[in-house]
């Protein structure tokens, strides 16, 4: 290693070599725990978008009723303002009309942002694979970090998704 | 220039007073569609539904699937009323089919669809809460649902989607021990009913904000072929639970509830007293109920329709529901038309919010009962 | 002075609720029970038997292969496909086995209804969230797996209001 | 004649049948099935229902007054089925609403016959007002040309709106004609209601628009 240091062809190589190093020791001692507070914050304040698309979204008035209370994970009530977003649970089909509202809709939210696709319909089409009007999962039209089978799924399904989604943030670079 | 533009395509016209506003589908006050809204200051000038956002093509579908898997898609348009739209489909394919249902599964039929009836109306009443802006009676309402959920629960299988009611019968016999229970749970039900009057119905923001808006009268409700709660809290007494009593509902005891002032405040309050009335169905259909015997009648593999057309209607969530099926010897129905009560009740939503405060755009769009998804189908 | 009067009113209820129960069901730790261990038929009777309609369990040794499940499920949401197995039955000579992609099943039940060989079950796990799609492909292996479900809370009601437990 | 056929061809072609058809395919079923002419319909004989005295006299109503114009497919209980001209239709429409007492629409729907070259539109009536009525469904149907190659709105398949007659068909009538292409005259509004903006196929409820894999 020191030997390639002084050498004079392999020296700028070996340079990019210890900078690297000691950069990656840095984000080790900093970086770190800095994800992970940040992390930490995101955890616990998810905003979803208020944006029904579907049937699924009595489901999902059910998990923040009373008796599954997702305000206990950190999840707040779907949010009418977009800006303050950070979570978009796809609640059921998308059809062609609604498909560009929806990138629309996601395209305005503050990064970071997290997908949920839920119910069968989001996911795959479900019911409605050979229907004129109907997409095959929004996964042509957004990046979805969890899918929640189920048509509709239980709340106590959204909210495992929701938990399974926290665990990935937790994995995820802060900032 | 105009005139050469093809049917569903127009120019607008650009009128510096007047501003239009899109409310929908991304908006707090506004379910899966979009209202058009043109406002002059505070005052809505003219309003131009658009819906589709949930258009899924039911009705086409229904033309390649046979008349068991129709089952689960059919329900999909309402799924928190899934008893109530499943219903008129099986009394329409019962006729075409020629099936007999036994006594006891036409008793458990209307259980099933007076408890869904219940959860319909406390959705759309939490709901109502929410975009009024009172989060109290969100949280109750959505908490109470839950009792009647776990009763269809145990009765079905599944939270909201029950494909319960099938051709011929239900799809399983009732638990155990589940009179019992539902009773139990139903008298508890109706205390907390009670409570909603205080904070809710006699609560004088509310009355400020629903008293006198979005004035449907007798006639216009007539003249619009409203339906359901919307019809009733207009004064006129119509309820096909009455008017065409289908399977058992002749033999129990209940009064539809009428309302004649025909604001939004009525429209809200008609729904809620007709929840009494569906506890009342509930009680009497489980003491009338044969405790034993056969709730399914075993139909063929792949059962034909004749060369026949059939149009039967029930009173759901939302008013009147009825199928219109055409058969033409085939495992496949030939078409399948959905005459649904949030499709019907559309119709008001321009006729009722021309003239009208923007900020009781919410309050008068929701009393109409309506369900974007149904009425896409 | 009425309106004051029925704001008060109105407050008042809402204050009373501080004395009942929470309803809250408190999720990973409490779980709600069913009726029995989920959705079952009894082709004999024609006649389903109460239950929860969860996930699939496959009985291997009563599978035949016959493909009814399938069939049942090909207008419906077209979630069951049927695949071949390693293993040797003698009821199931094609060894081919139903597998579901829970992210189109829609937990209708109808292939349950539809198996005439009591090999199709639906059980009372509903806890099938997942980070990628493929992940929700049952196959028949994993179908066979009896699920370990705690579920104990029940709705209680009582003068102070319901609750779970 | 028909009948004795399938009465012989019924037993021997199940009886050769039962091996041959595991191994086709549903399709190559169905043909085989149609090509031996057997049918699974029930054909046990359909016992004639007695026709409602009620419902018989307000078709009778309807018979006298256009005698004929207009054609009533069935009488049952509680439904009745009057067909008539698509020129007549205003006509009958006036008279149902004002003589008889039906007073709104409960829904507009369209089907389509290929074969024929029509697409039938069919309203369902009902009454509010009168009390005796309020079981009943008047089914009000009439035909319209269809087209091969349909631009709806521009051809030859169109028909007076109710709108006039019947208020409640606004927008059910606007659903008819983006689903099936019929263009109602005298219709403020046809305008696209359900279908998305850029929808730029034939009218989804034809019968020859075919979904995905079908």
């Amino acid at each position: 290693m020191l030997k390639e240091f002084f050498n004079q062809e392999t020296a700028p190589h070996a340079t990019n070599v210890l900078v690297g190093k000691l950069g990656d020791i840095l984000v080790r001692a900093v970086g770190k725990p800095l994800d992970y507070a940040i992390n930490w914050g995101r955890i616990w304040s998810l905003w979803p978008v208020h944006l029904e698309t579907a049937c699924c979204s009595v489901e999902f008035g059910a998990a923040s009723s009373p008796r599954y209370d997702v305000e206990r994970f950190g999840i707040i009530e779907a949010f009418g303002s977009l800006r303050q977003c950070d979570l978009i649970v796809v609640m059921g089909t998308i059809t062609r009309k609604m498909a560009p509202r929806l990138r629309m809709v996601y395209d305005q939210m503050p990064d970071p942002k997290y997908v949920i696709a839920m119910g069968a319909c989001a996911i795959t089409g479900g019911l409605y694979f050979d229907s004129y009007n109907v997409l095959p999962g929004i996964d042509g039209v957004l990046p979805v970090d969890i899918y929640v089978p189920g048509c509709p799924p239980r709340p106590e399904t959204l909210i495992q998704g929701c938990m399974l989604l926290q665990e990935k943030i937790k994995r995820m670079k802060g900032a | 220039m105009t005139t050469q533009l093809p049917p569903g395509i127009q120019l607008e016209n650009i009128d510096d007073r007047i501003m239009t506003l899109n409310v929908g589908p991304q908006h707090p006050g506004s379910g899966h569609m979009r209202l058009i809204i043109k406002v002059d200051g505070d005052y809505i000038v003219s309003c131009d539904p658009d819906p589709g956002y949930v258009h899924r093509g039911e009705e086409k579908m229904a033309e390649y699937r046979n008349y068991i898997q129709n089952i689960p898609h059919l329900e999909r348009p309402v799924i928190h009323d899934s008893s109530n739209i499943l219903y008129p489909y099986c009394l329409a394919v019962e006729e075409l089919l020629g099936i007999e249902v036994p006594e006891r599964a036409k008793y458990i039929r209307v259980i099933a669809a007076e408890l869904n009836r219940c959860i319909y109306i406390l959705y759309w009443l939490a709901i109502y809460g929410i975009f009024l802006g009172h989060s109290t009676m969100f949280m109750w309402p959505a908490g109470d649902r839950e009792l009647f959920i776990d009763l269809l629960e145990a009765m079905s299988g599944a939270r909201v989607t029950h494909a319960y009611l099938v051709p011929g019968g239900v799809r399983n016999d009732l638990p155990a021990n589940f009179e019992e229970r539902c009773l139990r749970q139903v008298d508890y039900f109706e205390k907390r009913l009670k409570e909603y009057q205080a904070v809710f119905y006699k609560n004088p923001i509310l009355i400020s904000r629903t008293e006198g808006t979005g004035i449907l009268s007798r006639t216009d409700a007539i003249r619009l072929g409203t339906t359901g709660s919307v019809l009733r809290a207009s004064g006129v007494n119509f309820d096909i639970r009455k008017k065409e009593p289908y399977d058992v509902y002749e033999n129990l005891d209940f009064e539809p509830v009428v309302m004649k002032e025909g604001d939004s405040y009525a429209r809200s309050y008609v729904p809620y007293l007709e929840m009494f009335e569906s506890c009342r169905i509930i009680r009497d259909a489980i003491r009338k109920m044969p405790k034993s015997g056969s709730v399914r009648t075993k139909l063929k593999p792949n059962p034909k329709g004749g060369n026949d057309e059939v149009y039967k209607r029930v009173e759901s969530g939302r008013g009147a529901l009825g199928y219109y099926i055409v058969s033409n010897n085939r495992p496949e129905p030939y078409r399948v038309k959905i005459s649904v009560g949030s499709f019907r009740n559309l119709i008001c939503m321009p006729y009722l919010l021309k003239g009208e405060l923007l900020g009781n755009m919410p309050a008068v769009y929701w009393s109409l009962n309506y369900w974007p998804v149904e009425a896409d189908r | 002075m009425s309106t004051a009067g029925g704001i008060i009113r109105a407050l008042n209820s809402g204050v009373k609720h501080l004395a009942i129960r929470r309803f809250t069901l408190r999720y990973p730790e409490q779980k709600l029970k069913f009726v029995g261990d989920g959705f079952q038929f009894n082709p004999e009777t024609g006649v389903g038997i109460a239950g929860l309609r969860g996930r699939h369990i496959l009985y291997h040794e009563h599978c035949t292969g016959c493909q009814l499940c399938s069939v049942a499920c090909e207008g419906i949401a077209e979630a069951i496909g049927m695949v071949k197995v390693n293993e040797t039955w003698k009821q199931n000579k094609k060894a081919i086995m139903p597998q579901i992609d829970y992210g189109k099943c829609v937990f209708c039940g109808l292939c349950v209804d539809a198996c005439p060989f009591y090999a199709l079950y639906m059980t009372n796990d509903y806890e099938l969230s997942s980070f990628t799609k493929s992940a929700l492909i049952y196959t028949p292996a994993q179908l066979a797996i009896k699920p370990k479900i705690s579920q104990d809370v029940e709705i209680k009601i009582d003068d102070r209001g319901a609750s779970h437990g | 004649m028909s009948s004795e056929n399938e009465k012989d061809g019924q037993p021997s072609g199940t009886a050769e049948s039962s091996e041959d058809v595991k191994s086709l395919s549903k399709d190559e079923a169905k043909k085989f099935y149609e090509e031996k002419g057997i049918d699974f319909s029930p054909d046990a004989p359909v016992k004639p229902k007695p026709i409602p005295q009620f419902e018989k006299s307000i078709s009778d109503k309807i018979a006298s007054k256009f005698s004929s114009k207009v054609t009533v497919d069935y009488v049952r209980n509680g439904r009745i089925r009057v067909s008539t001209k698509k020129e007549d239709i205003l006509d009958v429409a006036h008279f149902i609403r004002d003589e008889l007492g039906y007073d709104h629409a409960e829904s507009v729907s369209g089907v389509d016959y290929p074969d024929s070259k029509e697409i039938e539109v069919v309203y369902h009536l009902g009454s509010y007002t009168d009390e005796k009525l309020a079981n009943q469904v008047l089914t009000l149907a009439t035909r319209v040309p269809r087209e091969e190659i349909p631009t709806p709105g521009k051809d030859s398949s169109r028909m007076t709106s109710l709108r006039e007659v019947f208020y409640s068909v606004e927008f059910h009538e606007r659903e008819c004609f983006e689903m099936f292409g019929v263009y109602f005259e005298g219709h403020p509004d046809n305008r696209r209601l359900l279908l998305p903006e850029d929808w730029a196929d034939i009218p989804p409820f034809r019968k020859d628009f075919k979904i995905k894999g079908r």
